[in-house]
């Protein structure tokens, strides 16, 4: 077997937007046109989400900027039975298994109840402790190939997560079982201030792999075709064949790491300069104007709508209700045991309520 | 009834709960062909086939971890973890995951998961085969600890645990594993989590305890009542959240409390005991709260080790202190 | 002196120190070029160079892992977890080793290491971002906690903690890292470890804190003072092992305990202190022991941030309950 | 880079005894006897070690038959003031690094005292929470590197290990900071019941290197002069050029997992079988008898010498005094706290005795 590097990448379209049509035939106008569309919703509540942040309006939150296709092209590639595993940078894959934008204000705005994956969604909430929701991912296709249910699932997280040893565990786990799970990195070439090659002496994340008998891929993660083509037949082979894969998006982190980071202290504006060339959002629109007669009205029509959508989502955050302050009780165990129950009393006297 | 040890005692409910339950799995290091390192999965593998009774890779975190995407998928794990003095390398799934994921998620997930781990110190072991760890579970919230102190505890607490819809970290006391038989009761038999056992009834001082020292505190009782002294051996069997009105009312009666456990002094469930009843019944104490527990210090090994966790000697110059107070 | 934030005094004191003693090393996530995400360690990497100031991948069992082995090797580690709730990735590591290795090693060999991490609630973080998770170190014997509560007190413990001969869990009040600045005595100075600080003296209650708890216990006194009720507050600074005799000594002046901390409730070192109290002054004890304390849930985020934690009006509210008992 | 595969196997040693000499040049006359003898005590010091587990004279252990090769030979390539830092089944490492008998016996036999490793020995104390101690190695090659120290750090550990967290941080680490340390793997095939195809997908274990950017290397374990000269290589290497390996030691435990396993309830006869005719011990005296004069005289005298020498360890170790009770508060911390202070107090009194 050889090993990997970085010249293997697979790519159908290049940044200009200039596809190999034949490798994309799969792909309906519909599909492309619905990728289009996730991918500039994904950035424009990004974008809005960003700058409420700013204004304190939201908390703490991490830019999903410049991975927009990686984002939408995994989570369009899954089948509405498999299960989805996110970190915490991916509200792009999040909108394609139907997760709420105002939810997702909601979430990041302090309110846990945001955090609630919709109905049948097969979506773990997020995972901050990096790396740890790989071990998830594991389980929940050990359930699948226990029961005899024929799906897949995927964890998705980034480069950083790749040191960590539950991604060790879980890769070496979904090897020795063959489970079908495919464990996708966001390669997007940072760790907050850590660069890849300070991540790993490694030339591709994809080439670790080889420490598990797994499969391993390496895509260009801005081209959303390659993304979509590549997530749904190695989810595919989960699901047929019980073979487990580790897939390598190459993406970039074009945002500071979180609105709490200030990425100039560590990264040069000539580091990013090239990945500006290559953005995903710009590269599927040129190719739909190529190729399915998209045009400046279209995306203006395409960005109101979308824009609304976000507003009104804004909007309907802002309006919800606060949390009562004992909802910190809730969900802490499926019946609250005498010690909460407890707490939760001495809660309501101290803001003056009674029992409720 | 069959006359069962605690290992067999949990060997057969495993064995039982498994046959009416397709969603349990047991799954950890040596589970399966092995049968365990103390034989309490031996047989499952037989009788239940790799897909249910799984050998793992050496990796506590993945076990710990897997087992909570399965119970998220809808299964009811039983993740065995070899010797309690392991569980560290899976702790950040415990703390971050298993006891998180409901509230995490809104109550749309729940991780009905039991960890199983022989737990504490008497069987002349290594290094991190000695430990007695359960407040760094019960401390986290979200979690529930058990520990049981007999064969018949042993079935219907790890009946009631595997049918909780949350995690519950199950530690089995070691020295109790062979120590003693009894009749414990066939087929379907739970004992509620959270409800104490009275393991004999007295007036004078208040015993609180659990797993392996409950016995030893029985026999410091039955040695102090030869004297004329009626000391109430509480038996967490919970031992978080550990049954609270067991211990007030008993300490309301008798004015006097001794905390035994083997687990290092310092921050052990016996000072939330202590600090609950210095909260709760003060005016009731009729003398200092006693604890009786083992050192802060590692395990020592075997050679040193029964000097280090408490015997009934020490229990009952604990009840003499204190009723003599 | 200059007026320093904690941060800055922080940062102060790493800067010091490793122009002093060749052997202290920092290493972490984005502790280098980043100068850490709370910028506790800015300037570090310019001054003292990659070898010594050490941006690591993101693994923390390897952090403080590596770390253990550098202290074995002689060196002085400082090892920075970004945030108290990744500690536990690297648990097994304090708990098995860290905590360990000198009795192991029979003395042959110390750990002499200092992990340093931003602690609990008060910033409007994310999960994971605003734990309390001391007792959890605490229990472990072998270890010891550290929680400053002023910016000189920052230099004086860190200084200490890093000269101390064992491991040291150094946790750092977020909510006081920028909160207020003050004068900081300039070049060498030490805070014992185990030495608590009388922060207010009084005769009516004690009141037992620390970290970002003591300024909200310190309001409290005030308030009181006004109604006429002279409470005492004590910031124990060493968490663990902590100062039993200023406690002690408290508490048999004052009759009366009111023991406040932000971490969740049960287990808590509050519990400790609790029963070293029923234990060793229970005969003082005019009043039942009151503990403020974080709820026994996982840190709310920012929305309900501020009910989880305790605030100056649960202390005048206890110190009231207590004093008319 | 090619992937490693069975195949790849160093030796230079066949199990008959049979030497590649020009290979073997650089080992001296009296390094083959000191290896043999070594090997040979290392095997009568753990037999008579088992027979006192089994007369109840001993708690716990693990036998090391079967890899006396793999611990000797990389035992003897570390120079003086380099670090290793060993598992739980390396005696035979362990005594190169002049780990004294009668200590292995006390540490075995529940004694603590036992334990402390021998002065400037740069040998870390035993590990028994398997692969936790790479970590440490790695650490040390840290400190190492940062002094500007010329030394190497190796590590022992099973091939049980490479499925923990900390095995892969560790190489990591090793990787990213190009540090003096060499990764030894002790693949004997089990880790108690878990054979190892159950622990990795992959074939080799050598091939995980690829994972962190670091050498691999495959070696007949039971090949001692494979061993020596495969590890003193690596190990230089580490030490002139900071090269960090991981070295897969191809060897079998012949022996029940401990002393509290009992084998045949996971593997059979047939498995072992093999294994019998590659025994280490059996190999080097057959090169010893073809190549350097040693016949069954010296054989015997040797047996008897070193069998004297484990007798009398024996009577060391069953002639030591007990520990006082008070010596577990000793060594937990560098100066006894107050809690301390008041628990050993509280032991003197339960034992009757009063403040030492
Ligand atoms: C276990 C753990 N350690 C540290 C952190 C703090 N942290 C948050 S994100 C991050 C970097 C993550 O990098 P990567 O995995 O590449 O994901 P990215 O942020 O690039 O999407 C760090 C160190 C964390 N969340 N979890
Ligand atoms: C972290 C951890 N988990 C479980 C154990 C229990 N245990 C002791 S040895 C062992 C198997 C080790 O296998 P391997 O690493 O191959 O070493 P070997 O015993 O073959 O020398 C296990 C599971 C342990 N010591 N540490
Ligand atoms: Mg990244
Ligand atoms: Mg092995």
């Amino acid at each position: 077997m050889r090993q990997m590097t970085k010249e293997d990448l697979f790519q159908v379209m290049d940044p200009e937007g200039q596809a190999d049509l034949a490798a994309i035939e799969g792909i309906s106008e519909a599909d492309r046109m619905k990728m289009y569309r996730l991918m500039m919703f994904t950035r424009l509540w990004n974008t809005k989400a960003l700058s409420l942040q700013r204004q304190g309006r939201l908390g703490t939150l991490a830019s999903v900027r410049g991975q927009e296709a990686s984002n939408v092209g995994m989570g369009l590639a899954l089948g509405p039975d498999d299960w989805f595993c996110p970190a915490f940078r991916e509200y792009g894959a999040m909108f394609t298994r139907g997760a709420q934008p105002v939810k997702l204000f909601q979430y990041w705005g302090g309110d846990e109840r945001g955090a609630a994956p919709p109905e049948n969604s097969h979506m773990l909430p997020v995972c901050i402790t990096v790396g740890s929701h790989l071990c998830h991912a594991v389980g929940i296709a050990m359930g699948a190939k226990i029961r005899g249910d024929k799906i897949a699932v995927m964890s998705s997280s980034g480069d950083g997560s790749t040191s960590q040893g539950d991604f060790h565990e879980s890769l070496n786990f979904a090897g020795v079982y063959k489970l079908p799970v495919v464990f996708v990195i966001q390669n997007n070439h940072w760790a907050i201030s850590v660069p890849l090659h300070q991540q790993t002496a490694t030339e591709t994340i994809s080439q670790k792999a080889a420490a598990y008998g797994i499969n391993g891929e390496r895509v260009d993660g801005n081209d959303v075709f390659a993304v979509y083509l590549t997530v749904k037949r190695l989810l595919d082979l989960a699901r047929s064949e019980h073979k487990p894969s580790l897939i390598e998006m190459v993406t970039y982190r074009m945002d500071d790491h979180t609105t709490s980071d200030d990425a100039s202290r560590y990264r040069t504006e000539e580091m990013i300069g090239p990945w500006r060339a290559k953005d995903p959002v710009d590269r599927l629109r040129k190719f739909l104007i190529a190729n399915h007669g998209w045009d400046d009205n279209k995306e203006a029509e395409l960005q109101a709508e979308l824009t609304a959508q976000v507003e009104k989502s804004v909007q309907d955050y802002e309006a919800l209700p606060l949390p009562h302050p004992t909802e910190m009780f809730d969900h802490m165990y499926a019946e609250m045991p005498w010690h909460l129950l407890e707490q939760k009393d001495r809660m309501l006297k101290r803001l003056g309520e009674t029992a409720r | 009834m069959a006359r069962l040890s605690m290992v067999e005692a949990i060997n057969v409910t495993l064995h039982e709960l498994m046959a009416r339950d397709e969603r349990i799995v047991v799954l950890g290091e040596d589970v399966g062909k092995d049968g365990g390192v103390f034989r309490a999965t031996v047989g499952l593998l037989d009788k239940f086939g790799p897909m249910r009774v799984i050998d793992t890779p050496l990796a506590e975190s993945c076990i710990v971890g897997s087992a909570i995407g399965m119970a998220v998928y809808g299964m009811r794990p039983v993740a065995e973890i070899q010797f309690e003095g392991f569980m560290f390398k899976a702790y950040d799934q415990v703390y971050s995951h298993a006891s998180r994921l409901r509230r995490r998620s809104q109550g749309v997930y729940g991780v009905p998961l039991v960890i199983r781990a022989p737990y504490g110190a008497g069987v002349r072991a290594l290094e991190h085969h000695s430990d007695a760890p359960e407040a760094l579970f019960a401390h986290v919230p979200g979690l529930k600890v058990v520990i049981p102190a007999t064969p018949s505890d042993a079935k219907g607490l790890l009946t009631s645990s595997i049918e909780d819809p949350d995690t519950v970290i199950f530690l089995e006391p070691k020295r109790l594993y062979r120590l003693f038989k009894e009749e414990v009761p066939e087929g379907d038999y739970r004992v509620p989590l959270g409800e104490a056992r009275v393991v004999q009834e007295g007036d004078d001082a208040t015993i609180v305890t659990y797993g392996g020292m409950v016995s030893v505190c029985e026999r410091a009782a039955q040695h102090v009542a030869s004297e004329g002294v009626s000391a109430e051996v509480i038996d967490l069997r919970t031992v978080w959240p550990f049954d609270i009105d067991a211990i007030t009312k008993s300490v309301t009666k008798t004015g006097r409390l001794i905390i035994c456990h083997e687990a290092p002094r310092s921050l052990g469930v016996g000072a939330e005991i202590a600090a609950q009843v210095a909260e709760k019944c003060l005016l009731s104490l009729q003398a200092p709260i006693v604890r009786v527990t083992g050192n802060d210090v590692i395990p020592p090994l075997s050679k040193l080790e029964e000097y280090n966790y408490p015997d009934s000697e020490q229990v009952v110059r604990a009840i003499h202190e204190t009723v003599q107070f």
